[in-house]
């Protein structure tokens, strides 16, 4: 078939699966640096997943929905903060715990009110744009005009981040509170409330990232349609060390490996498609063997804040 | 007097296919017969035998696994229980005196939908996407593909497998490159990913083929018909002859006549076809239910 | 004439006791704080000095007792409060984040800019412009931990002074200042009062207090053992009230200091022959990648005591950390008890198991696991000590028997040998390492500022068994940014400076105005 | 400083019992008596405090893997992927195995082997090429996973070819039941044995000093000789090689045969076993039992679905975070990475 048109659908393929990895991962590269992690974006998302659907579809407008799954995600957020900020227990845990009620709270939702209908309910969700008409301009239209506001929206953000850490005082305290919070609060900063903040903010990126996935890629919600999204998301954060902007590049990066695997199955139907479906996987075991100088985690990065007393 | 039966899940009841489709099929014969009944999902592989057990020492006249991966270990404990019916679908077990299973005939299913597909693409060009290669979605891949070459020996069948029953997204994508590659009638098999991928043509106004029961309504300008795998009637089965007390320990193989699968109404999409062609269609079932192919999986 | 018009102190500590579980760390501690005072807060490691400025920087307030602020009692419940107060602060432990780059560790405390985007070049020149008063370098784009304890440091003071506050607190700011930064940063005190800021200071160093402070509070176990005006104050009785009871240094283990301070002592002869290191045109680069120093050679001999001196930056640290194999040098060759610094076994396991012991310099990173116990600090360079272990098993009684000695020999004000590193003083710690490294007759002594942070007693101390390990002919390198240390201990003198080394020079060759003429760079005297 | 945590912690936990009741209202269900379901099949049936036992052996072993990589602040994710790569190679290997107690004995051997070569392949992209371990451990674990998928259906499928599994190992290399008349088998005493062990290594030896030094202070334990790098290669073979064990003692123990899926989450759960045990070797089997009471007594739920199945999940989170916030509430403090790898 033809090349060109080929290479288009990969790209466009590609930054779809991206997406929702970038936008989680943006959130949890926020949260991170401030030195808290959440392996429960994957529960988060869902519910941003259901939540969309169900505020869509009562609403009527996928913008309601969307406004809904990043409440839903701060939420979510609020609550791993104020178990890992307030109360100052085990992260990783809480995490999993958080994983737990996400996968629960969305598939609940989801039976109580849309589930009876099934899969037949017609949602509203996003379609592509078409930035300036120019989406028709063949292949590269689709791919820079013709993406789904999200996906803009998340590349906007990645580069408001990367400025915030970059050049910004604000940046500076969320860096410190993550590295040296000890540091932070000799010289007056609310260690606690900087990271509340961004765990908050992280769970709200999350909740989009799922509203991607259930109101853009596709339209509908089905239970734990995540798929270990969440999990990639994570890696994003500490393959792009910590860098927005790079953890955005890395889901592309995850996404395009994605949509090759999927074409190359049907080019080689003789050889057993599990092959394919780790190519995204190898690609980032070797790429981590040949192009990573070492990478160091925020110092505090799992660690409560307490004052000595 | 009221038996107690169980079906066990391997998968949620809302992924609109396998699931779904049994445990509608629970809750007619629930209706129906003086029965009560235990629906338990998302049971994974290494929660089986504890359910299983369980549930025969609470009781259970019946309890049925739902899918292949319960044949093991039912063989495993039936002994231990000889109250209880242990039954299971989609395989080929049997053993006295209380295991017996129900198997659908997937690959003639997908000889029909492959039939159908062939038919009503114009690119030559169809594709199925299986979930992962469990026995009963490979013979319906092996039965698409073949159904698809006796009609239109020419056709180009692709096949492709998401690694998930789960993941729609990539259930979608995966369709979507089909498509791209010039695929204009799709069909997939396993859990939530068909959605994905009816999603995905329903997107790109291409015809899809609907598998399990009837999901016209999901997208009615998109589905064709389904290759319907009648899981209520594995299940109207069981539990009738439950009650009536002639379940025997055997497997019961169900093709179009015992009504363990079939095809839905093509409805709107009838006036698409040719007159010819609607009675390729309508030959092939028949001879297929008269045993007349020699090439089903 | 300043601030004695005001009836209230500006801060005062009214009956201030703080407990560390069954630890005083502070006894109903009485202080005023005069407007334009400077108060020398001085005492032994772990009297409690740096339990006050926790106090007064509101990391945590006393247990019973008050701070008062222009007569008021003050509610700290943060370091923000403090701040808000107008009191400025330099930890006897740095606060700076290690990751960011100068510049950034002062924006994180200028709130006056808000949240939003950093005017890197303002603040730059207002960073400049206190360092030129001070006369430090300040490069603002180096990451923190690329730079050593002393340059830490004078970050530390400029992101104090960067503030115009009511009162400044300085916990040990001199411990690694040389004599020149010192000077200048006691002008700057100087100036600060005269402006009507107080100041206290804390340091183990008599002549600070003498050079600066108005008022000397001397604290003893936590209490405060009496406080005297500075004006015609005998250095004697700083010390008898801070040992205590009138008597000479007599702490349980603390032999006194054997052979006259000047000129060390005599060294057998069968040792002075034997090389210990060849050190062959050895070019260190500072982080920032320049030449620290170029073809520095010269022999390590057993028995004696070689001092590198010079300003705090100009490859010391990088030279001693390359003897202990953690770097390599950037040309020339190392060679120690047949390993050399070019080849892969130049490791700092490898050399360790032949019997080099490291003080090392940045103590809280790189000496201490403040999270472990004493004994298990101790332990991490006696682990292959036959007696700790058996069958593969540690012996953690037999361990704490022998850390307990240590604590007692050298004083250590600790609970005992389970007692958590991190929870004691500075110079406790610093105790520690001393004891771990110092133990278990090592070939090599590489000791990088050994007697920082600890008190004059604990430095007669070590000093002391310095010179007993090179009776003993151990070969011993030290590091130190105090002329006078260097002069009452080492056999040679290599200076670096500018760039060059100077020396090594015997002892006996060279006085103070050589070293300190070559530590400024000029080559003009005899080498 | 907990103490001034109690009453946020028990509003905490306040809330969380609110909502679960609420939502079992929603339900249609009866908290009480649902609640009771649970416990009654946890604690007081015979069948579930089996299942749960029998769970325990394999999130114990996992979670002293965890234990040791944690403890040296080494994350390693990668567990499920290590469980699967040990089962494999074992049973790979088992047809050449001789059908005695010395066959057993390789059959984990290798299972061991397996697991420490999936896990010291991370090891090595850490140690060799500084790669970081968590997303090296992810990654390895989507792969075994695809790997045991083809595995079953292509070279290890059993003869009929008709299902995707292998066929089954030699009786003689299945573990016994050491209980009569329930599923119990000898890999208790392996999880026991390991227990044991591990507690030695990690509190006592040499070795386990030196990987708590580096989980603590890095810069010392470079300065002391010990080389992080090198500890922490060695450690994600350790705690991969756990992870096979567990995955043999699976096979051996309860399937006899290869299969997809046979040890789903048990990867999560295993950290969570750990970090809730506080990285403390003696605590990981109680925790381990802990988390599989919880199992099986949700099951019980599952089962007699009288509330929709995600209700399962949600009650999941909610007794964990309960936990957490009560035994604040109760001022121990709770696992944290800090205090675990400081050793009083
Ligand atoms: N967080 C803590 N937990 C327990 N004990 C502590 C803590 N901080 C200080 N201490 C104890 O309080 C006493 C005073 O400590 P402090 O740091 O004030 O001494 P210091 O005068 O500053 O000594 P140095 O000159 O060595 O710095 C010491 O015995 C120390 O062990
Ligand atoms: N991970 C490491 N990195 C660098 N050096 C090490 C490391 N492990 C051990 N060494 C060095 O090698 C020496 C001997 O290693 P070995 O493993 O035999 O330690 P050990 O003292 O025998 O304790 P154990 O009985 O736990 O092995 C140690 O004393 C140590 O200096
Ligand atoms: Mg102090
Ligand atoms: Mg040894």
């Amino acid at each position: 078939m033809d090349e060109a048109l080929f290479l288009s659908g990969l790209l466009a393929a590609g930054i779809r699966l991206a997406a929702p990895i970038a936008l989680a991962a943006i959130g949890e590269t926020l949260s991170e640096r401030a030195g808290v992690i959440n392996v429960g974006i994957e529960g988060i998302m869902l519910v941003g997943a259901f939540v969309a659907v169900l505020f869509a579809v009562q609403s009527g407008n996928p913008w309601i929905g969307l406004a809904c799954a990043v409440l839903a995600g701060v939420a979510m957020g609020a609550l791993h903060a104020y178990f890992v900020v307030r109360l100052k227990v085990e992260q990783i845990v809480t995490g999993i715990a958080v994983l737990f009620l996400g996968l629960g709270l969305s598939g609940y939702g989801y039976r109580l009110t849309l589930g009876e209908a099934g899969t037949a309910v017609k949602v509203p969700g996003f379609r592509e744009l078409d930035i300036l008409g120019l989406a028709d301009i063949p292949l590269v239209g689709p791919i820079l005009f013709g993406q789904h506001a999200l996906v803009y929206i998340a590349v906007a953000a990645a580069l408001l981040m990367a400025y915030l850490f970059r050049a910004t005082r604000l940046g500076v305290i969320i860096k410190a509170v993550g590295e040296t919070p000890v540091a932070a609060d000799a010289v007056g900063i609310d260690v606690d409330r900087v990271r509340f903040l961004c765990v908050m903010v992280a769970g709200g990126f999350a909740g989009a990232g799922g509203a991607y996935l259930s109101t853009a890629h596709l339209w509908g919600f089905v239970e734990n349609m995540t798929a270990g999204r969440g999990f990639l998301a994570i890696a994003c954060v500490v393959f792009a060390r910590w860098n927005p902007m790079l953890a955005v590049l890395v889901a592309l990066v995850f996404g395009i490996a994605d949509a090759a695997q999927i074409r190359l199955q049907s080019i080689f139907p003789a050889v057993p498609y599990q092959f394919f479906v780790i190519v995204p996987y190898v690609v980032a075991i070797v790429s981590l063997a040949v192009g990573s100088r070492s990478s160091r985690m925020p110092a505090a990065l799992g660690i409560p804040f307490a004052r000595p007393r | 007097e009221t038996k107690r039966v169980a079906l066990v899940l391997p998968g949620p009841i809302t992924d609109g296919t396998f699931n779904s489709a049994a445990n509608k099929g629970i809750e007619a014969a629930k209706a129906k017969y003086d029965i009560e009944v235990a629906v338990r999902e998302n049971t994974d592989f290494a929660q089986i035998q504890d359910v299983l057990r369980s549930y025969a020492e609470e009781g259970y006249d019946m309890v049925i696994g739902h899918g292949f991966q319960f044949a093991e270990p039912v063989m495993e404990i039936h002994s231990e229980y000889p109250d209880t019916w242990f039954v299971v679908n989609t395989a080929q077990v049997a053993a006295e005196p209380n295991v017996a299973s129900f198997d659908n005939r997937w690959g003639d299913a997908g000889y029909m939908a492959g039939a159908v597909a062939a038919l009503y693409s114009k690119s030559g060009k169809i594709g199925h996407i299986g979930a992962i290669p469990v026995p009963v979605i490979e013979d319906y891949n092996l039965g698409f593909e073949r159904g698809a070459k006796r009609m239109r020996p020419d056709t180009e069948v692709l096949s492709a497998y998401v690694g998930s029953f789960s993941d729609i997204a990539r259930g979608a994508e995966i369709t979507t490159s089909q498509i791209e590659q010039g695929a204009d009638v799709v069909t997939s098999t396993g859990n939530e990913n068909v959605v994905g991928t009816i999603q995905a043509a329903q997107k790109a106004g291409v015809l899809a083929i609907g598998t399990a029961f009837d999901s016209h309504a999901m997208a009615p300008e998109t589905i064709v018909t389904t290759a319907l795998i009648n899981m209520d009637v594995n299940i109207d089965l069981a539990v009738g002859k439950l009650m009536d007390g002639t379940l025997k320990p055997e497997t019961y193989v169900l093709g179009l006549d015992e009504g363990g699968i079939g095809l839905a109404p093509l409805r709107e999409f009838e006036g698409q076809i040719s007159a010819e062609d609607k009675a390729r269609i309508d030959a092939l079932v028949e001879d297929i239910r008269a045993g007349k192919i020699d090439d089903l999986p | 004439m300043a601030g004695s018009e005001t009836p209230a102190p500006l801060v005062a500590l009214r009956g201030v006791t703080k407990r560390f579980g069954e630890v005083v760390a502070n006894n109903t501690v009485d202080i005023e704080i005069g407007r334009g005072e400077v108060v020398a807060l001085v005492g032994e490691n772990g009297a409690g000095k740096s339990t006050i400025v926790n106090m007064l920087s509101g990391v945590f307030p006393p247990d019973e007792g008050r701070i008062e602020i222009d007569g008021a009692a003050a509610r700290f419940t943060s370091p923000g409060d403090a701040v808000a107060a107008g009191i400025g602060v330099v930890h006897q432990h740095y606060m700076l984040v290690p990751t960011l780059s100068a510049l950034d560790n002062l924006a994180l405390q200028a709130s006056e800019i808000g949240l939003g985007r950093i005017d890197r070049a303002a603040l730059g020149r207002r960073a400049g412009e206190v360092a030129e008063r001070l006369g430090f370098s300040f490069e603002r784009n180096q990451r923190i931990d690329s730079l050593d304890v002393a340059h830490q440091q004078r970050i530390e003071i400029i992101k104090a002074l960067m503030h115009d506050v009511r009162l400044l607190v300085l916990d040990e700011p001199t411990a690694v200042l040389g004599a020149e930064d010192k000077a200048r940063l006691f002008e700057t005190i100087r100036e600060l009062r005269s402006r009507g800021v107080s100041v206290v200071l804390i340091t183990h160093k008599l002549d600070d207090v003498f050079a600066v402070a108005d008022r000397a509070v001397i604290l003893r176990n936590g209490a405060v053992a009496a406080m005297l005006a500075v004006e015609g104050l005998a250095p004697e009785i700083v010390v008898r009230h801070m040992v205590g009871s009138g008597d000479a240094p007599a702490v349980a283990g603390l032999a006194a200091p054997q052979g006259d301070d000047d000129g060390p002592i005599a060294v057998p002869e069968e040792h002075a022959a034997q090389v210990v290191c060849r050190v062959r045109d050895v070019t260190l680069h500072r982080p920032n990648g320049s030449v620290a120093v170029a073809g520095l050679s010269f022999d390590l001999r057993a028995g004696e005591i070689v001092a590198v001196a010079g300003v705090d930056g100009n490859g010391q640290g990088e030279f001693v950390r390359c003897m202990a194999g953690m770097e390599r040098p950037a040309a020339g060759t190392i060679e120690c008890f047949g390993l050399t610094s070019d080849r892969r076994d130049w490791t700092a396991a490898r050399l360790r198991r032949h019997g080099v012991s490291h003080i090392p310099e940045d103590r809280r990173r790189s000496g201490i696991v403040a999270d472990m116990s004493l004994a298990k600090n101790y332990l991490l360079s006696h682990l292959d000590r036959s007696d700790f272990s058996r069958f593969g098993l540690l012996r953690n009684r037999r361990l704490s028997e022998v850390v307990a000695d240590r604590l007692v020999r050298y004083g250590v004000r600790a609970r005992g040998s389970g007692d958590r590193m991190g929870n004691l003083s500075g110079g406790n710690q610093q105790k520690v390492v001393l004891a771990r490294e110092l133990d278990g007759d090592p070939h090599l002594i590489l000791a990088a500022h050994p007697s920082r942070g600890l008190d004059l007693k604990t430095i007669d101390f070590v000093h002391t068994v310095l010179g007993e390990a090179r009776a003993a002919g151990k070969a011993v390198l030290l590091l130190s940014s105090d002329i006078d240390e260097i002069l009452a201990l080492a056999d040679r003198i290599v200076v670096f400076a500018s760039g060059r080394s100077f020396g090594p020079a015997r002892r006996e060759d060279v006085d103070r105005r050589t070293i300190g003429g070559w530590i400024a760079g000029h080559a003009d005297l005899p080498a | 400083m907990t103490a001034g945590l109690r009453m946020p912690a028990l509003a905490a936990v306040a809330f969380l019992v609110l909502m679960v009741v609420a939502l079992i209202l929603l339900a249609g269900a009866d908290p009480a008596s649902l609640a009771y379901g649970v416990v009654e099949r946890a604690l007081f049936t015979r069948a579930g405090l089996l299942e749960a036992l029998l769970r325990t052996i394999p999130l114990t072993l996992m979670g002293l893997g965890i234990a040791i990589a944690f403890k040296a602040r080494v994350f390693n994710i990668g567990m499920d992927g290590q469980l699967i790569a040990g089962s494999v190679l074992a049973v790979l290997a088992a047809p050449m195995l001789p059908s005695n107690v010395l066959g057993i004995v390789l059959f984990l051997a290798l299972g061991f082997a397996g697991g420490a070569i999936w896990g010291g392949v991370a090891g090595v992209i850490k140690a060799r090429f500084g790669g970081n371990e968590i997303i090296a451990t992810i990654m390895l674990n989507y792969v075994a996973v695809q790997m045991l998928s083809w595995l079953v259906r292509g070279p290890l499928q059993e003869k009929m070819r008709i299902i995707p599994r292998s066929d089954a190992i030699d009786q003689a290399l299945r573990l016994p039941v050491i209980f009569d008349g329930t599923r119990i088998h000898a890999g208790l005493i392996v999880a026991v044995l390991a227990v044991v062990v591990t507690a030695l290594v990690l509190m006592r030896g040499r070795f386990g000093y030196r990987l708590a030094v580096v989980g603590s202070n890095e810069h010392a334990a470079r300065y002391a000789g010990i080389s992080p790098a090198r500890m922490a290669a060695v450690v994600l073979v350790l705690s991969g090689a756990l992870a096979g064990l567990a995955g043999a003692v699976e096979v051996a123990g309860l399937y006899g045969r290869l299969q997809e899926g046979f040890a789903p989450g048990f990867g999560i759960a295993a950290i969570a076993v750990a970090l809730v045990a506080r990285l403390n070797p003696l605590l990981v089997p109680v925790s381990a039992f802990g988390f599989s009471l919880l199992y099986a007594g949700l099951g019980a739920l599952a089962r007699n679905g009288v509330v929709p199945f995600p209700l399962i999940n949600i009650l999941e989170g909610t007794i964990i975070l309960v936990f957490l916030a009560g035994s604040v509430a109760l001022s121990r403090g709770s696992g944290r990475m800090k205090e675990a790898v400081a050793d009083g």
